[in-house]
């Protein structure tokens, strides 16, 4: 774990970390937890590294790496016995009751427990604390070895060599671990690619620290991370960019977005990647037009507000082109309204809605599942919408694009639903396979369409499955209309009773449609034994630390099998149904209070989901305390609902 | 082959009430529409929700008839895709300047080359006669219960302090000028705003017809004097010429204080035009440089097979560990 | 029924026609349909009028009161054999290819059924084949008769003498049932109040109407309706006035709204009664500062959107004023953020929702109750909401009042759900009794608060039942903070994560407390007997139609019993898990397409519903429709969903 | 008994970045609220989202923290529920107006009586950085991957469009004058308009502390110009005192022009302000008259007994039979 204040280098160094351990072939999860605040709260990174693939983050610290003395406070006690701690031995003297960012609460925690043990307020007192439970402590004096990387660039301002304490600390910890330091020096390299001088110092600073770390403490720590031979190619994404990439993979051409926590990451990175190159293969017939351009674009437009957003989005969509906006909880309250005008005229658009905790402004950085119910009904009366929810990096990668299929093919507002722990979590993956994207544009038309010049067209025209020709507007030789009131075939506005219940049929009809043609692989997961004593039933990032957790029991013997739900909208009822009622226990597992996913599956299958694992404390579930949860439930002694509340 | 006015005719049955100043509008817009010889399927008329927002079911180009207050975002996302369409916004003032007016605002900054026609009524029409905010303070419409209770807004003067790089006036029932002022907005290069007086004869017993008329307003002679006169039959000329900062501010000033006139001498035409702001289709291209020629709408995104064309890789090999 | 385009005084003849019936001692529904329009598309009203109490309307059509071609051609056919047609046969001519607003598909249908009878298009082709059916017809030439009265009234324009056609078409109908003409008259002086000119000539109208009717066709149709002696105090009322004035009542002293159909009426009801006369009782000494006040005041605001409008109703709430904010579907979609922070921040505030036909502008003057899953649902995150649903006006009124209490006594939002029905329904009601009416503001405070100047008050002070005292803003001598975000006890943003889960849990308590402290009367009716054949499950509006067409089958011997919810959150689950375990088989009836409340009910008891009779054509369910769908339920000849499609 | 500073200050953390501008509009608000010896509790201090809208929770009066845009209706409902309130909004530049424009035009429409301060870094600081409606077009901050595409609202000309009766300027380093001006802002009868220029030191590195010191901007000795002037200097007069149309045209107009002045002599002091105008509070008591002596929050409506006090048996008995 790393931590320091905000905007003082903790992401960099996380950065750093993670990639070092990744490109040493270890499999990496690494989680960040920060405050609403831009400068001074407190912020962590959680990196957890193995050699076995991992999905979740853990409660325990085996090493953690400081540079203030706010993180040995937060921190120092949820190091395990025979963890580290690295740290800046000037900070020593620091008093708890000096830090102005710490809660009231923890503050008074911490007090009690240096108390009890007889000792005083100081950063030292609390690593005396941490000592005294087995934890290896090792000062690394920051500023003193920077002094020395200091004179080798001729760089004396003390201000500045302190910008890379937080390298230090990274650097400390690997050295630690008897790290390969060349794969860590290649790292720094990476991250800090556009500015050759500050890697250079850093990777400078490394050998000061390892040199350091060697002749003092050399092997007094006992694990290591020797470099492990990969024979996959893996890359290293987070949840954001992963988005980012598959939309533009899958053809978004159109991304609106109003700022917004954790949301505008994504729509961020497409803005600096708003150019795309396009495999333009010479010779191709149809893409002769394109034979000169090479390249295309995605138009990013931040607008100013949601409300824009969305209606932005579905202009576009109208158009004819891949279109969508990402958001979070606040930003998607203001969508209701577009997203029923997408739905009343059919017009496909994609909306990638990031959770976060709520309700309101909630707890803007924090984690929480909690706007499943409202996604199903977002809007007034009654229109068709897909909605589906990503469990893993890979999961994002593939739903992404199979949204904007979806959107096409179904000519409906998509909801696809991500939250703030995969947005944020930095994941080693193998690469993903470009080759398995298959785009589906449905009976969408762009160009040119052969009929007369200003032919109405019967855009809303019935049809079997109540899908119909979509030519986008603009297209050539015909016309027609769009409207939020009810309207006949052509668009225009109708009161008509009888139309009325053709054109409700037909938008209806085409969720039947699409639950009937949609794969079930693309809808649900199952995991584990066929029978086991527990069947868990989740949605979303909740996924990671079920599979780690079914993993630890399964070593002990205890079989639980896991139903993740993927397509919530439509809903896979029967297949559900035939899962839970074979179940000899159903356990939902969820992160929000009331445990929606359960509600909804009640409702369509009447089968009662009385045992619930919620947490709702605004961070992630870790693998241990879902598994003490859950091995609870196998052993009976677990009340019908379980509320987890670790995490700091 | 030159476009007749019936072209541009739907069929669909008009409910506007007899005597509405709608009907002038649709009518000047047909026209202009017309003599500019469009393609119909080349336009796209985005209406909000109001009297004004049935506007689009008349006109036989594409028509979107949108949510009350967005028809700006949606038209601007329509425009943004596909640059090559004309795209004319129409709605109420209601519409626009009351629940729209942060798109109102916030779209004047972005200059996209369209054209908007605001229908001021005061009144709000289709829900049956409240004060638009339009509506003077104090004035008490047939439809209020009590003298309206907020300030007017002035829209000419929104407009600009907006940002729109046209901002002009014209009279439902002077159908003839009103169809040069359209013509010369959707010319216009960049954001147009067009307020129409339009009166409401169910609604609105103050700004009405013979209002603007003048038929309570005698010279000495006993003659009507008419309330609207033409600003370019002043010699008032709203055109920025040059692209510096003093003529810009200048005719900027100009068109301010002509704003404030209204009532008993209200001007209609071109308060301010300034084709030297660059558009944001401009704005776009200079970051994207096909963005103009191979705009998203016309963008292929995948082969035949669903293979699609972009070329991703390299931004997944970046962030590859090998 | 009462016909004519939007604008011709359609509403005040069926105002007269409804109110005289009333006067008369009869029960009368009237139910009023229309365009989303100013002027000129067809409009009509159907008044049922009866000796016995009647809920809802029915399909057939006794008497058609017409004064334009286009009420002819639209309703001759809907009148039954033996039934009436009054018309002006000036118009006999008419064409029906010349009516603009008939719609395309109408003009078909009557063709076809027109010329299998050899008729051809006109007015009187059509009143033909009325005839052929048994109707009788009534030709009143409306001009002729007016203009005598302008003789009188030395009025001699005929644009203003043919503004009374639809008066006279309403005296013609009375006169031909033989009506006590000063009853009607009586009933014009009302409606015309402000107008004493307009009363006089109508009522002049209406003595030459009679007088042309006696002489020409006196005793020829063979209905009467002699007036009747009631012993009851009745009221004759409308659905958004029942609202307006139970909140005047209630204690509402803010009214915010931006006009949307069908909900602004209420608040322009409001606005012209924003001066409250008070109950001021001199002597009281708590109301001693009041002594000189006889008038307290409601003020109604109408902002720029439906944001404004929930936020600015919440601002009210927080200075400790009943506030509530009236709006349909798209102006509460745009409500959903707004809602949120009131819920996080424990605010009273009601919403009155107008249920409409969506989705989206859907068509704004038609019937739906199709809202009922996004209310339970709006906006992000999760906060405790109360909703409530009322059948009839009668329970609109207590309702409203209702509404305010549970938002200050549990401090969260309320969200009172009715509709178009009811909104534009006018009955005759017993009298309503405002000495049943108690207001409970829990525990808020307004005025002083006894402590010292500027103490920070816990507002959101743990409690045994999540509710915590609330002293209004602008309480002296104390102050405390509002937020969005996760607070602490003063308000005060807290992220953490021990914090968040105390007030999640208060917050989300405090609706369990609701459900325990609510009593059983308030969240549900049970009508019928213990043992039915069917037991209907519906709620809102239907109630009418289904009391009607229950009554019916009871007379066929079939027993049917309805359960009504009108609590839907927190939801009764235990006392309906009873009563439909019970059921012999369970039909649910509902105005819209998936059968929300169906499915709420089946996610609460996990019972499955099989049985649907579902309607969303905009209008409501006739009394007949109803019956005869149940009936083939009782008889079993129904298939699982029946979507009902009368009305025009 | 007077109040002091630290009787407004609160034990909250304040998380703002060091160096940030709002905390010199924090202090010159607690000076201002600390000399006008305001009631705490009878102070309430409403917010949007963003850096700016946690100033609430640093200042020991009633605060309300609303929701992003949001913050005028809010406080709107508060003052209109309870006139004696003293009502201080304060938010964002992109809170006001990029999402809240439409509740900013609309609001300066109703002339409530309170006053409106408005942080203006020409960024959204709390999501790190993106260019907000103040920003200038081409302009390019450290925060920003691409030059600001949209052109900026000059938020003084869009007050004074909205009908803003009082429109000023201040800057957050010169803390005691903008203390005078929120002093002013909040004695002003009327909705009272501050736009303030506040330096976020972290994302916006052109509008810095150092731009406006004028730390580049040297006179030919070489001394730094600063680039702020203060209007009541140079004898510039923003008040009507006179009720005519062609008075307040005159200030009006005036106010416009010097609303053009920004850059390198940056006008700082009170635009425009006019008392005439009708405040809400006044209009609403025209129509209702005990509104002023007994406003919705003082109102009592029901007997201990919960016994309602409102005499509606009157309005029912209008609807009765008999
Ligand atoms: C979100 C939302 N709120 C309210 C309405 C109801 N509504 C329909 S038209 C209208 C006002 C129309 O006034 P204006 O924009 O001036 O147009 P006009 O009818 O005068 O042309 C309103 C408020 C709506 N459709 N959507
Ligand atoms: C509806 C909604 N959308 C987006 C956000 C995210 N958000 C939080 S602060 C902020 C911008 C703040 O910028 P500004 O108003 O200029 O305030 P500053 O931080 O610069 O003081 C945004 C977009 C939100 N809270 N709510
Ligand atoms: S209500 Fe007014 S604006 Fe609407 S159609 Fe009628 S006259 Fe025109
Ligand atoms: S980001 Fe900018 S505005 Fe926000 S606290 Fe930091 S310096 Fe201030
Ligand atoms: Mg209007
Ligand atoms: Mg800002």
């Amino acid at each position: 774990m790393i931590g320091g204040a905000q905007g003082s280098g903790v992401d960099t160094s996380a950065n750093i970390f993670a990639r070092a351990a990744a490109q040493g072939g270890y499999h990496v999860f690494g989680k960040r937890e920060y405050y609403s605040n831009i400068k001074g709260e407190h912020s962590y990174f959680q990196v957890r590294v193995s050699s076995k693939i991992i999905r979740s983050h853990v409660d325990t610290v085996d090493m953690l790496a400081s540079f203030d003395e706010e993180t040995v406070f937060r921190h120092a006690l949820e190091v395990r016995p025979d963890g580290a701690i690295v740290y800046d031995p000037d900070l020593k003297m620091k008093k708890l009751e000096d830090v102005p960012t710490i809660e009231k609460n923890v503050k008074e925690s911490l007090v009690r427990r240096l108390s009890q043990s007889g000792l005083g307020t100081t950063m030292q007192d609390i690593l005396e604390l941490a000592r005294k439970r087995g934890v290896h402590l090792y000062p690394i004096p920051y500023m003193d070895l920077l002094k020395q990387v200091g004179q080798k660039f001729g760089e004396s301002s003390l201000s500045s060599l302190s910008r890379m304490t937080n390298v230090m600390a990274v650097a400390s910890s690997y050295a630690l671990l008897s790290f390969d330091s060349s794969i860590l020096k290649d790292a720094i390299m990476k991250v800090f690619r556009s500015k050759q001088k500050v890697a250079e110092m850093n990777q400078a600073a490394v050998d000061v620290v390892y040199s350091f770390v060697q002749e003092k403490y050399d092997g007094s720590f006992g694990y290591t991370l020797p470099p492990i031979k990969v024979n996959e190619r893996r890359i290293f994404m987070r949840g954001n960019v992963t988005v980012g990439i598959a939309k533009e993979l899958a053809g978004c051409r159109l991304q609106t977005y109003y700022p917004i926590t954790p949301a505008s990451d994504e729509s961020e990175y497409l803005e600096a990647h708003e150019v795309i190159e396009l495999d333009n293969l010479p010779g191709e017939p149809e893409l002769a037009e394109q034979q000169t351009v090479k390249n295309g674009s995605i138009v990013v437009v931040q607008t100013e507000d949601e409300i824009a957003a969305i209606t932005m989005a579905i202009g576009g969509g109208l158009a004819g082109v891949r279109s969508s906006t990402s958001t979070s909880g606040p930003g998607f309250s203001l969508m209701a309204e577009g997203l029923g005008w997408a739905g009343m005229n059919e017009v496909p658009v994609v909306v990638t809605l990031y959770q976060r905790a709520g309700p309101s402004t909630g707890m803007p950085t924090r984690h929480e599942q909690g706007d499943l119910r409202f996604a199903l009904f977002t809007g007034h009366g009654e229109f068709p919408r897909i909605v589906l929810a990503s469990g893993d990096l890979e999961e994002v990668f593939y739903d992404t694009v199979r949204a904007f299929n979806y959107a096409e093919r179904y000519q409906t507002p998509v909801i696809h639903i991500i939250d703030k722990a995969l947005a944020n979590s930095d994941t080693t993956l193998p690469m993903l396979d470009i080759a398995k994207v298959k785009i589906d544009r449905g009976v969408t038309i762009t160009g040119k369409y052969e009929t007369n010049n200003g032919v109405e067209f019967p855009r809303f025209k019935q049809t079997e499955t109540g899908i119909s020709l979509r030519p986008a507007v603009g297209t050539k030789g015909v016309v027609y209309w769009l409207t939020g009131d009810e309207h006949d075939e052509f668009g225009h506005i109708s009161e008509d009773p009888t139309n009325r219940v053709i054109m409700m049929d037909k938008r209806m009809k085409k969720l039947e449609v699409a639950d009937r043609e949609i794969p079930l692989s693309e809808k649900v997961n199952f995991f584990g034994p066929e029978e086991a004593k527990i069947t868990v039933l989740s949605w979303g990032s909740t996924k990671g630390a079920i599979l780690d957790a079914i993993d630890w029991l399964r070593e002990e013997g205890i079989d639980v099998n896991f139903l993740q739900i993927r397509l919530i909208n439509p809903f896979p009822t029967e297949y559900v149904s035939n899962v839970l009622s074979r179940a000899k226990k159903i356990v939902d597992v969820e992160m929000n209070y009331s445990g929606q996913l359960a509600e909804v599956t009640m409702e369509k299958t009447c089968i009662p989901i009385k045992n619930k694992i919620v947490k709702y404390n605004g961070r992630p579930m870790s693998c241990e305390e879902l598994y003490h949860a859950l091995k609870s439930f196998a052993e009976g002694t677990a009340p019908t609902r379980v509320v987890l509340t670790n995490g700091s | 082959m030159a476009l007749k006015l019936t072209d541009l005719k739907t069929n669909v049955h008009n409910d506007w009430c007899p005597g509405c100043g709608d009907f002038g509008i649709l009518n000047a817009v047909q026209m202009a529409l017309a003599e500019m010889n469009v393609e119909p399927s080349n336009v796209v008329i985005v209406s909000g929700i109001g009297c004004s927002g049935k506007m689009p079911h008349y006109i036989k180009t594409y028509g979107v008839h949108t949510l009350h207050g967005r028809l700006l975002p949606f038209a601007s996302g329509i425009k943004i895709a596909n640059p090559n369409l004309e795209v004319v916004c129409v709605g109420g003032d209601g519409d626009g300047m009351g629940i729209g007016a942060g798109h109102f605002v916030n779209s004047g900054r972005r200059n996209l080359d369209m054209a908007y026609i605001v229908h001021d009524n005061g009144v709000y029409g289709l829900t049956k006669g409240q004060a638009s905010p339009t509506l003077k303070l104090g004035m008490k419409t047939k439809s209020l219960p009590k003298p309206n209770i907020n300030q007017a807004v002035n829209p000419l003067l929104l407009a600009i302090a907006s940002g729109y790089t046209f901002v002009a006036r014209g009279y439902a029932y002077d159908v003839r000028h009103l169809k040069e002022l359209i013509k010369k907005a959707i010319n216009h290069k960049g954001f147009a705003f067009l307020d129409v007086l339009q009166p409401c004869p169910t609604y609105n017993d103050i700004l009405t017809k013979e209002y603007w008329a003048g038929e309570d307003n005698l010279d000495p002679s006993g003659k009507p004097v008419p309330r609207v006169y033409k600003l370019e039959e002043t010699g008032y000329d709203g055109v920025v010429h040059e692209n510096t900062e003093e003529e810009i501010e200048r005719k900027v000033a100009q068109a301010v204080l002509k704003s404030f006139e209204f009532g008993d001498r209200t001007p209609i035409g071109v308060f301010y035009q300034n084709e030297f702001t660059p558009t944001y289709e401009e704005r776009l291209n200079s970051r994207m440089p096909t963005y103009r020629t191979y705009p998203p709408a016309m963008q292929r995104i995948a082969r035949d097979d669903g293979t699609p064309l972009a070329k991703v890789q390299k931004l997944l090999d970046e962030l590859s560990l090998t």
